[in-house]
């Protein structure tokens, strides 16, 4: 663990989000946690936490947040902005982050259109998966799904 | 010696007119020792000191008949013992202290008729009286004996069953002639009414029955709550031998366990049956 | 202007403001919607922070508030039409069918029993079912049945009518109407109260869904020993006990998104906390854990609490807030995610779930308040000005309790005594006395009469008469010796009963008077009115209870009840041979009330006794007024304290009837309540003043505090200090580009263990007063726990808005201050949310140090023989529903003194103290309880003993006697000095050692 | 009035033959102390001893006796169940002295139903005082540790297993077996001679001086009192003094021993008590046994057991009291 | 002689005479509760009203059982939520001296009771009575058979 010198002027990062519409509220979190557990991705991927990532935006730690890839987690499932009780819009502050990432060439447009090739093939594994489940009705474990995916090569979109 | 060194101090405080009266232990017709009250100097001779000198003299001071024919300030000599009921009295202002002048005398232990050490003096915590209190001290200062009070007897009596310890009991209520002995020699009961002798309402049986009995040692040992310092008179008077010191140390103990006080040792504070803390144990409670 | 007031509502703060008005002499009309009054209060199991039985402390001043002469209680009714007169108000008062005569329904409870018709029991949150025909409770007052006109047979088919023949009184009367009363008012206070929030907006919480998620006031009805599961703990779904219990805070508080709920609802944190003890007690294995944001324990004692419950009762708190909670189909349990307090995310299964659901205020009162013309903030509240707490903008309207905004009952209580004495100003006056004189026959001497006793045994209907033979107990009464009058009677609490008691008491000429009925504590007064009217001294009557303790218990061994019945009159012969005629003492009142402390509080209180037409003395040891007060310039809503400060002294020095006494010293203070001297000292002259009643009002101070190097470095300040800096735009300013502010310090440790409440508030308005200045400073907070509570938390969302940064660290973590040289501050501190400790640059410390008591309090204390808590601050009579007075008569305590608050509270609480004073100062006379300590002077030995367990100072030892002395003003009839004396001197009258022992002793002679 | 002598055997034999119709009342050992008490059998008795804690008097005038039993609507009174005759044995001299001051009280022109009944039903078999202890002092009061007035039946020691036997009474002839044989003069002088040596062994006299009742109003009482506790030993162990006071004890009226040194021993309806002074309760307990008992029935209420400054808690000694008033 | 049967082998009488000193609070309170919700207890407990538990003095229990009562059960309010703030805490610091001195003595300790109970413990009081009685009985059989 290591620790991090806080910048002492400069433009402030968080006034930077917000100002893109959907960053205002971003100030308004008291890291109550909320947006963490509703987050589907982040009971996958542990270390992955939206509350983080707002308190590193507030602590104007630009660099580490822009260049990370935890920006590019979120599946804007809007869970986290329905329960949010400060009204933080968490998907839309991601999609800000994302263009600024863009924009201040952190990463290549490439990478942003691969993003969406990335969306469509998951989500069309996810349909035969639940299509499988569907047809056999009883209970599908984790090993059943592996081994459906690793079939998947097979199958034909 | 420490006779000569009372019999002076006594002299002088007589003399110089600060007590007109001096309470000490002195000797009757067959020998035996007996309190004795001193008006004059030359009558200082008939004080002794040894190890009979049994009384708790302090039993004089609250004793309000005494008081009335003595106004005057009077000197008192007293043991370590003693001086605990002193400071029970004081603290519930029986006793005016600056009509007292205290000789406080330092006592190695009593010895009874056959010679061996009284068993109070055996378990006896503070052997000389200590200095701030007392305003003459006599005889040479012995360490004070830090030492865990024995209740062996006590446990005893508690882990026999119902029945026994009523048998125990009994055996002596049958004999107790309700003499009040054990109650007038006590320097705490100074009532001027005491409930046994109160008829309208009559609380306690006041003849001498068993059940009256029981109740009048009960109440007595009730009384006597976190103010009793075991000076064992009270077992000593008792002509049918009760073991009297067996009843208040209970009482004692149950107060050092429950209350975590011990009477006697600060001047301010009285039986804890005064006072109460939010955790007291209340097991017994349903 | 006919004195007379309305209070709408009846919950604790209704009552509270109908009690004080009642006792300064003030007619007063209390309406109440439900069919009985107690409101919330009386649904709750237990009161934090002492877990006192809520009914317990809440009935006897329902009783009392019944049983006032000037009080007339409407419940069961609402209000068709208020509108303006010239001096005051006339309301239309709808006092809506029961279908039950009140005066006749003796609440036996057969008609429920025998009511064919369930419906869902409102009282109890619907968790279970009552009659058609009920009363909410046991303990209700008015204890008046009801029948609900929706579900009962006879009104919607026209058939069953069983209540109206089993019930044996006649009370029922299907035909009873509403009806209508017009009536004016000089002042109205609504003390309407709020609501619970229905979780159903928030259905992620399942609320609705899952049978094992409850509100926090269901479970309430659950824990309450008189509730539909008797005390016992358990979960709707299998009816089984639960082993683990999850509370989840902030459900429908703090919450903008869902609605406009963005204020903290203040209780919930505590009630959570208490509910998680009363579990534990009743269940050993059942732990129950906490999901809070931040854990609001603010008031007195509170911190103390949460230790214990985490120590002592192993509830856990966990801080997250719970985003959903999911049931498992099979088990009912319902398992729920949140994160550790080392960062990581787990799942819990609980086998309950209690939502501590905020407050809101109902609809129906929105609309009550807009008739009445009181503006309501946006989120509902209707809020007040810090100097005027509780008046609105309608003049003659006042407010009190949660309606103003969330609040505990302490201060609720506080508003509501506050509400009676603003609207009691102009109505009283020292000349009008504000007691009640009856006129009653002349009292008959009894002393040389004949022993001649009367004995009545009372049917009660079938209560009594069905299981117990009273005939047979009746012979068996007139069998005594003394007994000259023995009789039967079936309703002995009827009018004509009453009348034929009176004229049997004339007609046997009897000296004391035995009635064998029902609960001494429900018509005990009723009884003694009739002897009073006999001629009879009143307190030669003996009741025995053979109904609720004798009857209704043995209802299946009639023999033995009436062997117990007999015992029962026997015992009541033996005692009453004993019984002495009593006499309520009166002494004389002096009309005067002494202030001591010149700050905020004490002016406010002096200004209110003054305004209500009193005298009082205010007493400041400085050469001004103002206190604390001087020390702060604006407040979160007042933006000039100053100014107001200075207009509130310009009052209180001009008023005529307000003696202000500036440095000025009190070396003593003497006798008691009603006539007390005090002897002042100023400089070198000295000064006696006569006056009935004291107010404390010393107020507290600053905590000098050594820690984080504020002795010896100028660039760490106080909150205080740094409050001045903004004002006069201090030049130290210009280097603070970042300025970090540190909560809690010296607080809510080892030997400071309470929260000084007001500091989270400061912090708050010293950060938006500094980014309105210099909007492009930063600010990071360290701190604990934020307690905006109530009305504040807005502020906070503000303040984080503004850019301010806050970071939670911990008591063993705090966090540690380095000096660079170039005189900059690093401060390290672990961020539980990075997981890493984080380096912060300041150049400007401000330490929020909280509030201490001031060292006089216990030289104060010792004077008055007043308490001090553990802290050091006075501790009031009862911390729920006295808070404002002492244990010891006519001594009232207002103020930083009570403890650290805000100061609109701080002068809520002054009024309410005045208030308190003037129920004593209006009245020529007081009367004292008649069942005093007695002391037998030829007995006592002057040893103390009752001196030492008098919790009320009544008993002292005169010094030249040695003999204990008994103020009978003081003495409220305990019995524990009686108790205490070893001799036997101290006997309490009306409960005399010969009294109880001839009770008992009658049975074995 | 005939004597016998027996050895100890044929004593102890004739006394065991006494148990099958008699209660026998004997000095035995109870927890280290010496009392008059039912025995069971003689071995419980102890035959040398010096006067036992409580006396004869306990048999005859109990501590606590019920009288009646008063109800609302009866009233039931209690004899004492005289069914079994009692024997008390080896009571010493001055015991039975005392007995005898007792009747001229309880069987005096008023009958004392309960005491003369269980006066009629005992028997009393006195033992001669060999070593009569340092407090004693009998004779100066007319007694001896081998005087026999009040017993029915008198044994004084002869040599070591050897005792004269001397009936008295009826009662006496009537539980003594005709037997042993009779006394030679020798075995008398051997008795004569310990008796003059027990007489001798009592050194303590006491001489009432002349102008006794004069002193009444002296301070010498208040003095001499000073150190007394008011306790009841002294009356309470003291074979002569017979004050007592009836009291309710819820439904039973009862009869129990009372002590001048009680604060209520002279306290009036209203409180009024004109003894409530130490000095003028001690004075009372003096003047009642040495004054005022010598003018009603002509005897000195003191027969010199020495128990009241034997067992007084402060050592009081009434002989030197009344010796130096 | 002694007529309390205390110590009189007298056969234990079906019907006990016990007697309960209730605190008008809180205790009678929920003595009064249990009437009104019909909770049914045995009969052998008559109530004596006295104004705090703090009013009992350990000498009215003794007087209670010399006078003949088979048992004595003293309650007050909860600690804490006494109408007179510390009545309940010093009654138990005497009444644990008296328990102790009973016991001590050789009296069953079953016989002398001590309990807390609010006013909205109705069911409370009814068990509490269950159990004293109950108890109460045990030590009066005890009794005789150890007696007798």
């Amino acid at each position: 663990m290591f620790t991090v010198i806080k910048p002492m002027r400069g433009p402030k990062f968080k006034n930077e989000v917000a100002r893109y519409p959907g960053g205002e509220n971003i100030k308004r979190c008291f890291a109550c946690g909320t947006c963490t557990l509703s987050c589907p991705v982040s009971e996958a991927e542990s270390n992955y936490s939206p509350r983080r990532v707002i308190h590193k935006i507030l602590l104007g730690l630009k660099d580490e947040v822009l260049s990370s890839d935890e920006i590019w987690y979120c599946m804007t499932c809007y869970r986290c902005q329905v329960r949010c009780p400060q009204d933080v819009k968490y998907p839309e502050i991601m999609r800000v982050l994302r263009q600024m990432a863009l924009e201040q060439g952190y990463v290549k447009s490439e990478f942003v259109d691969a993003m969406k090739e990335i969306e469509k093939v998951t989500q069309d594994i996810r349909r035969k998966i639940l299509k499988r489940f569907i047809e056999k009705r009883e209970s599908i474990t984790e090993k059943d799904i592996r081994e459906i995916i690793s079939l998947s090569d097979k199958i034909q979109p | 010696m420490i006779i000569k060194k009372i019999k002076t101090t006594a002299k002088d405080l007589l003399t110089d007119g600060s007590v007109s009266l001096i309470i000490g232990y002195g000797i009757n017709g067959p020998g035996d020792v007996t309190p004795v009250f001193i008006k004059d100097p030359d009558d200082v001779e008939k004080l002794v000191w040894n190890d009979q000198c049994y009384y708790n003299l302090i039993r004089y001071l609250s004793d309000r008949d005494f008081i009335e024919q003595n106004n005057g300030s009077i000197g008192i000599i007293i043991k370590g013992c003693d001086q605990k009921s002193l400071k029970v009295l004081l603290s519930e202002s029986q006793v005016n202290r600056d009509k007292i002048k205290v000789i406080g005398v330092t006592c190695k232990g009593l010895m009874d008729s056959d010679g061996n050490v009284l068993a109070k003096c055996e378990a006896c915590d503070v052997v000389y009286p200590d200095k701030d209190f007392c305003d003459v001290i006599i005889g040479e200062e012995v360490k004070k004996k830090e030492k865990e009070k024995d209740f062996s007897d006590i446990d005893e009596i508690d882990s026999m069953d119902l029945p026994d310890r009523k048998k125990f009991w009994d055996n002596f209520f049958e004999r107790c002639l309700r003499c009040y002995a054990c109650r007038n020699i006590c320097p705490l009961c100074y009532c001027k009414e005491c409930i046994m002798d109160q008829h309208n309402p009559q609380w306690v049986l006041p003849s001498a029955s068993v059940v009256g009995n029981r109740l009048f040692h009960i109440v007595r040992a009730y009384h006597l709550t976190g103010r009793c310092v075991d000076c064992g008179e009270c077992e000593r008077v008792c002509p049918i031998g009760m073991p009297l010191r067996k009843i208040n140390r209970k009482i004692i103990k149950v107060v050092k366990e429950r209350f975590d006080f011990e009477s006697g040792k600060d001047q301010e504070q009285k039986s804890p049956l005064t006072r109460y803390r939010e955790n007291d144990s209340e097991d017994f409670i349903i | 202007m006919n004195k007379r007031i309305l209070v709408i509502g009846g919950g604790i703060g209704g009552v509270q403001a109908g009690l004080d008005l009642a006792q300064m002499g003030i007619k007063v009309t209390l309406v109440e919607a439900k069919p009985s009054i107690g409101g919330r209060m009386a649904q709750l199991d237990k009161t934090f922070p002492t877990n006192d039985c809520s009914t317990c402390i809440l009935s006897p001043k329902l009783y009392e508030l019944a049983s006032h002469p000037n009080v007339d209680i409407f419940s069961y009714s609402t209000l068709d039409k208020v509108d303006k007169k010239e001096n005051g108000f006339q309301a239309r008062i709808r006092k809506k069918a029961r279908f039950v005569n009140e005066e006749k329904c003796t609440a036996c409870g057969l008609c429920s029993e025998k009511c064919p018709v369930k419906i869902p029991d409102l009282f109890n949150k619907e968790i279970t079912t009552t009659k058609c025909i009920s009363i909410p409770y046991a303990q209700a007052v008015p204890a008046v049945y009801k029948i609900d006109k929706k579900h009962c047979l006879y009104f919607s088919k026209g058939k069953c009518g069983i209540c109206q023949k089993v019930c044996t009184a006649g009370a029922i009367d299907y035909e009873q109407k509403d009806t209508i009363e017009t009536i004016d008012f000089d002042a109205i206070i609504v003390a309407a109260g709020a609501e619970e929030y229905t979780p159903r907006i928030r259905p992620e919480y399942g609320f609705g869904i899952y049978d094992n998620v409850v509100t926090s006031i269901e479970y309430e009805r659950i824990l309450s020993a008189s509730g539909p599961t008797g005390g016992h703990i358990i979960r709707p779904s299998d009816k089984t006990a639960p082993g683990s219990i999850a509370f989840i805070q902030c459900v429908g508080s703090r919450d903008i998104s869902s609605g406009n709920y963005a204020y903290c609802s203040s209780y919930c944190c505590m009630q959570a906390t208490k509910d998680a003890i009363i579990t534990r007690e009743h269940d050993q294995n059942a732990c129950s854990t906490i999901f809070y944001i931040d854990i609001r324990a603010f008031g007195k004692d509170f911190d103390k609490f949460v230790d214990r419950a985490q120590s002592e009762y192993n509830v856990k708190y966990i801080k997250s807030r719970i985003s959903e909670i999911i049931e498992k189909p099979k088990t009912k349990n319902l398992a729920i995610k949140y994160i550790t307090p080392d960062g990581r995310i787990n799942t819990k299964e609980f086998e309950l779930v209690v939502l501590s659901v905020g407050i809101r205020i109902p609809d129906q009162i929105k609309e009550l308040m807009t008739e009445l013309g009181v503006k309501l903030s946006e989120y509902g509240f209707c809020p007040c000005d810090a100097f005027e707490p509780g008046i609105t903008n309608v003049d003659g309207i006042y407010v009190c309790g949660t309606l103003m905004g969330p609040m505990d009952i302490p201060e609720t209580v506080m508003s509501a005594s506050a509400a009676a004495s603003m609207a009691a100003r102009g109505l009283l006056s020292p000349e009008i006395s504000s007691e009640i004189i009856k006129e009653k026959p002349a009292e008959i001497a009894i002393e040389e009469k004949y022993l001649k006793i009367g004995v009545v045994v009372c049917h009660c209907g079938v209560n009594i008469g069905s299981v117990v033979d009273v005939p047979e107990v009746v012979k068996f009464a007139g069998s005594f010796r003394n007994v000259v009058f023995a009789d039967e009677l079936i309703y002995a609490c009827s009018r004509d009963s009453i009348k034929y008691i009176i004229d049997k008491i004339k007609e046997h000429d009897l000296t004391r008077f035995i009635m064998a009925s029902c609960s001494p504590r429900t018509h005990e007064t009723l009884f003694k009115s009739a002897l009073e009217e006999a001629g009879l001294n009143k307190y030669l009557m003996q009741m025995t209870n053979i109904r609720d303790q004798c009857s209704w218990v043995h209802q299946d061994n009639h023999e033995e009840a009436t062997e117990k019945a007999k015992d029962l009159v026997c015992m009541a012969v033996g005692r009453s041979r004993y019984l002495q005629p009593l006499h309520e003492l009166d002494s004389e009142v002096n009309k005067a009330c002494l202030v001591i402390g010149g700050g905020i509080a004490g002016m406010m209180s002096a200004l209110f006794i003054a305004d209500n037409g009193f005298r009082a003395f205010l007493v400041e040891k400085d050469t001004e007024l103002g206190g604390n007060l001087l020390k702060i310039n604006y407040t979160l809503e007042e933006k000039n304290i100053s100014w107001l400060l200075g207009k509130i002294r310009e009052r209180v020095q001009e008023h005529p009837l307000i003696d202000v006494c500036l440095n000025t010293e009190i070396r003593e203070i003497k006798g008691y309540v009603g006539n007390f001297t005090t002897n002042l000292t100023s400089g070198k002259e000295e000064r006696n003043i006569e006056h009935g009643a004291v107010i404390v009002a010393t107020g507290g101070r600053e905590h000098e505090t050594e820690s984080y190097g504020y002795r010896d470095e100028s660039y760490v300040v106080t909150q205080r200090e740094f409050e001045t800096m903004l004002l006069n735009k201090n030049p130290m300013l210009k280097y603070a580009h970042t300025v970090a502010m540190i909560q809690c310090v010296d607080s809510r440790e080892s030997d400071k263990n309470y929260c000084s409440r007001v500091c989270c508030g400061e912090m708050v308005k010293n950060i938006l007063q500094l980014k309105n200045d210099y909007p492009d400073k930063d600010v990071y907070v360290l701190y604990r726990d934020i307690r905006t509570y109530g009305m504040l938390e807005p502020y906070y969302t503000q303040a984080r808005k503004t850019g301010a940064l806050f970071f939670r660290y911990d008591i063993e973590n705090k966090p540690v201050i380095q000096k660079e040289e170039n005189g900059e501050f690093i401060i390290t501190v672990y961020d539980e949310i990075l997981r890493r400790y984080i380096k912060l640059r300041a150049q400007l410390i401000v330490l929020s140090v909280g509030i201490d008591p001031l060292e006089t309090n216990d030289q104060l204390a010792r004077m008055l023989k007043v308490p001090l808590n553990e802290d050091g601050f006075f501790h009031e009579a009862h911390v729920k529903l006295r808070p404002v007075d002492f244990a010891t008569a006519g001594i009232f305590v207002s103020g930083l003194a009570h403890g650290p608050k805000y100061i609109n509270e701080s002068v809520s609480q002054a009024i309410a103290a005045a208030s308190r004073a003037l129920t004593i100062i209006t009245k020529d006379k007081i009367r004292s309880e008649a069942h005093t300590a007695v002391i037998n002077e030829v007995r006592c030995t002057g040893c103390g003993f009752c001196v030492d367990v008098c919790a009320y100072n009544a008993i002292e030892i005169d010094k030249e006697k040695n003999i204990a002395a008994v103020n009978t003003l003081m003495c409220k009839g305990c019995g524990s000095c009686a108790a205490t004396c070893l001799s036997g001197a101290v006997d309490l009258s009306g409960f005399t050692n010969k009294q109880l022992i001839q009770e008992f002793q009658e049975l074995f002679l | 009035m005939d004597m016998l002598i027996l050895n100890k055997h044929e004593l102890i034999d004739n006394i065991k033959s006494l148990f099958k119709d008699y209660e026998i009342v004997g000095p035995s050992q109870l927890d280290g102390k010496l009392y008059f008490r039912p025995v069971k059998s003689m071995d419980e008795v102890v035959w040398d001893f010096v006067n036992p804690v409580n006396n004869i008097k306990d048999f005859f005038f109990p501590p606590s006796q019920v009288l009646y039993e008063l109800r609302q609507d009866r009233i039931k009174a209690f004899e004492p169940d005289t069914k079994k005759k009692r024997i008390i044995l080896f009571a010493k001299s001055c015991d039975t002295r005392a007995l005898n001051l007792l009747d001229k009280l309880f069987i005096g022109d008023y009958k004392d139903t309960s005491y003369t009944a269980r006066r009629e039903t005992t028997t009393i078999i006195g033992l001669s005082c060999l070593e009569p202890a340092d407090r004693c002092f009998c004779i100066s009061l007319g007694g001896g540790p081998f005087a026999t007035k009040g017993m029915d039946v008198s044994i004084s020691p002869v040599r070591k297993d050897k005792f004269l036997l001397h009936i008295l009474t009826d009662k006496g002839k009537d539980i003594i077996a005709e037997q042993g044989t009779r006394p030679e003069r020798e075995e008398l002088s051997l008795t004569e001679a310990l008796k003059q040596k027990a007489e001798e062994a009592i050194k303590r006299k006491i001489n009432i001086p002349s102008d006794f009742f004069e002193k009444f109003d002296s301070d010498y009482w208040k003095g001499v009192s000073q150190a007394c506790i008011k306790c009841g030993i002294c009356t309470y162990l003291c074979p002569a003094c017979h004050c007592f006071d009836i009291i309710d004890e819820g439904y039973f009226r009862i009869r129990c021993w009372d002590t001048c040194s009680s604060d209520t021993f002279t306290k009036m309806a209203a409180g009024e008590d004109h003894r409530k002074q130490k000095y003028k309760k001690y004075r009372q307990r003096i003047y009642h046994k040495f004054q005022y008992y010598k003018e009603n029935f002509g005897e000195i209420a003191c027969v010199g057991c020495g128990r009241c400054t034997t067992y007084c808690p402060v050592k009081m000694d009434i002989v030197e009291i009344v010796n130096n008033s | 002689m002694s007529r309390s049967h205390f110590d009189s082998g007298e056969k234990v009488k079906k019907k006990l005479k016990i007697i309960g000193f209730l605190c008008n609070w809180c205790s009678y309170a929920g003595a009064d509760l249990a009437g009104t919700s019909r909770l049914q207890y045995p009969a052998d407990i008559r109530i004596i009203r006295v104004p705090c538990s703090g009013r009992m003095n350990p000498l009215l229990v003794l007087k209670c059982l010399q006078e003949g009562a088979d048992g004595v059960l003293v309650s007050g309010c909860h600690p804490g939520d006494c109408h007179y703030q510390e009545g309940n805490y010093y009654v138990r610091r005497r009444m644990l001296i008296l328990k102790n001195l009973l016991e001590y003595f050789g009296i069953d300790k079953r016989r002398f009771h001590m309990s807390w109970v609010s006013a909205s413990e109705g069911a409370k009081w009814a068990d509490v009575v269950k159990k004293v009685v109950e108890d109460v009985r045990d030590a009066c059989e005890e009794e005789v058979k150890t007696a007798g």
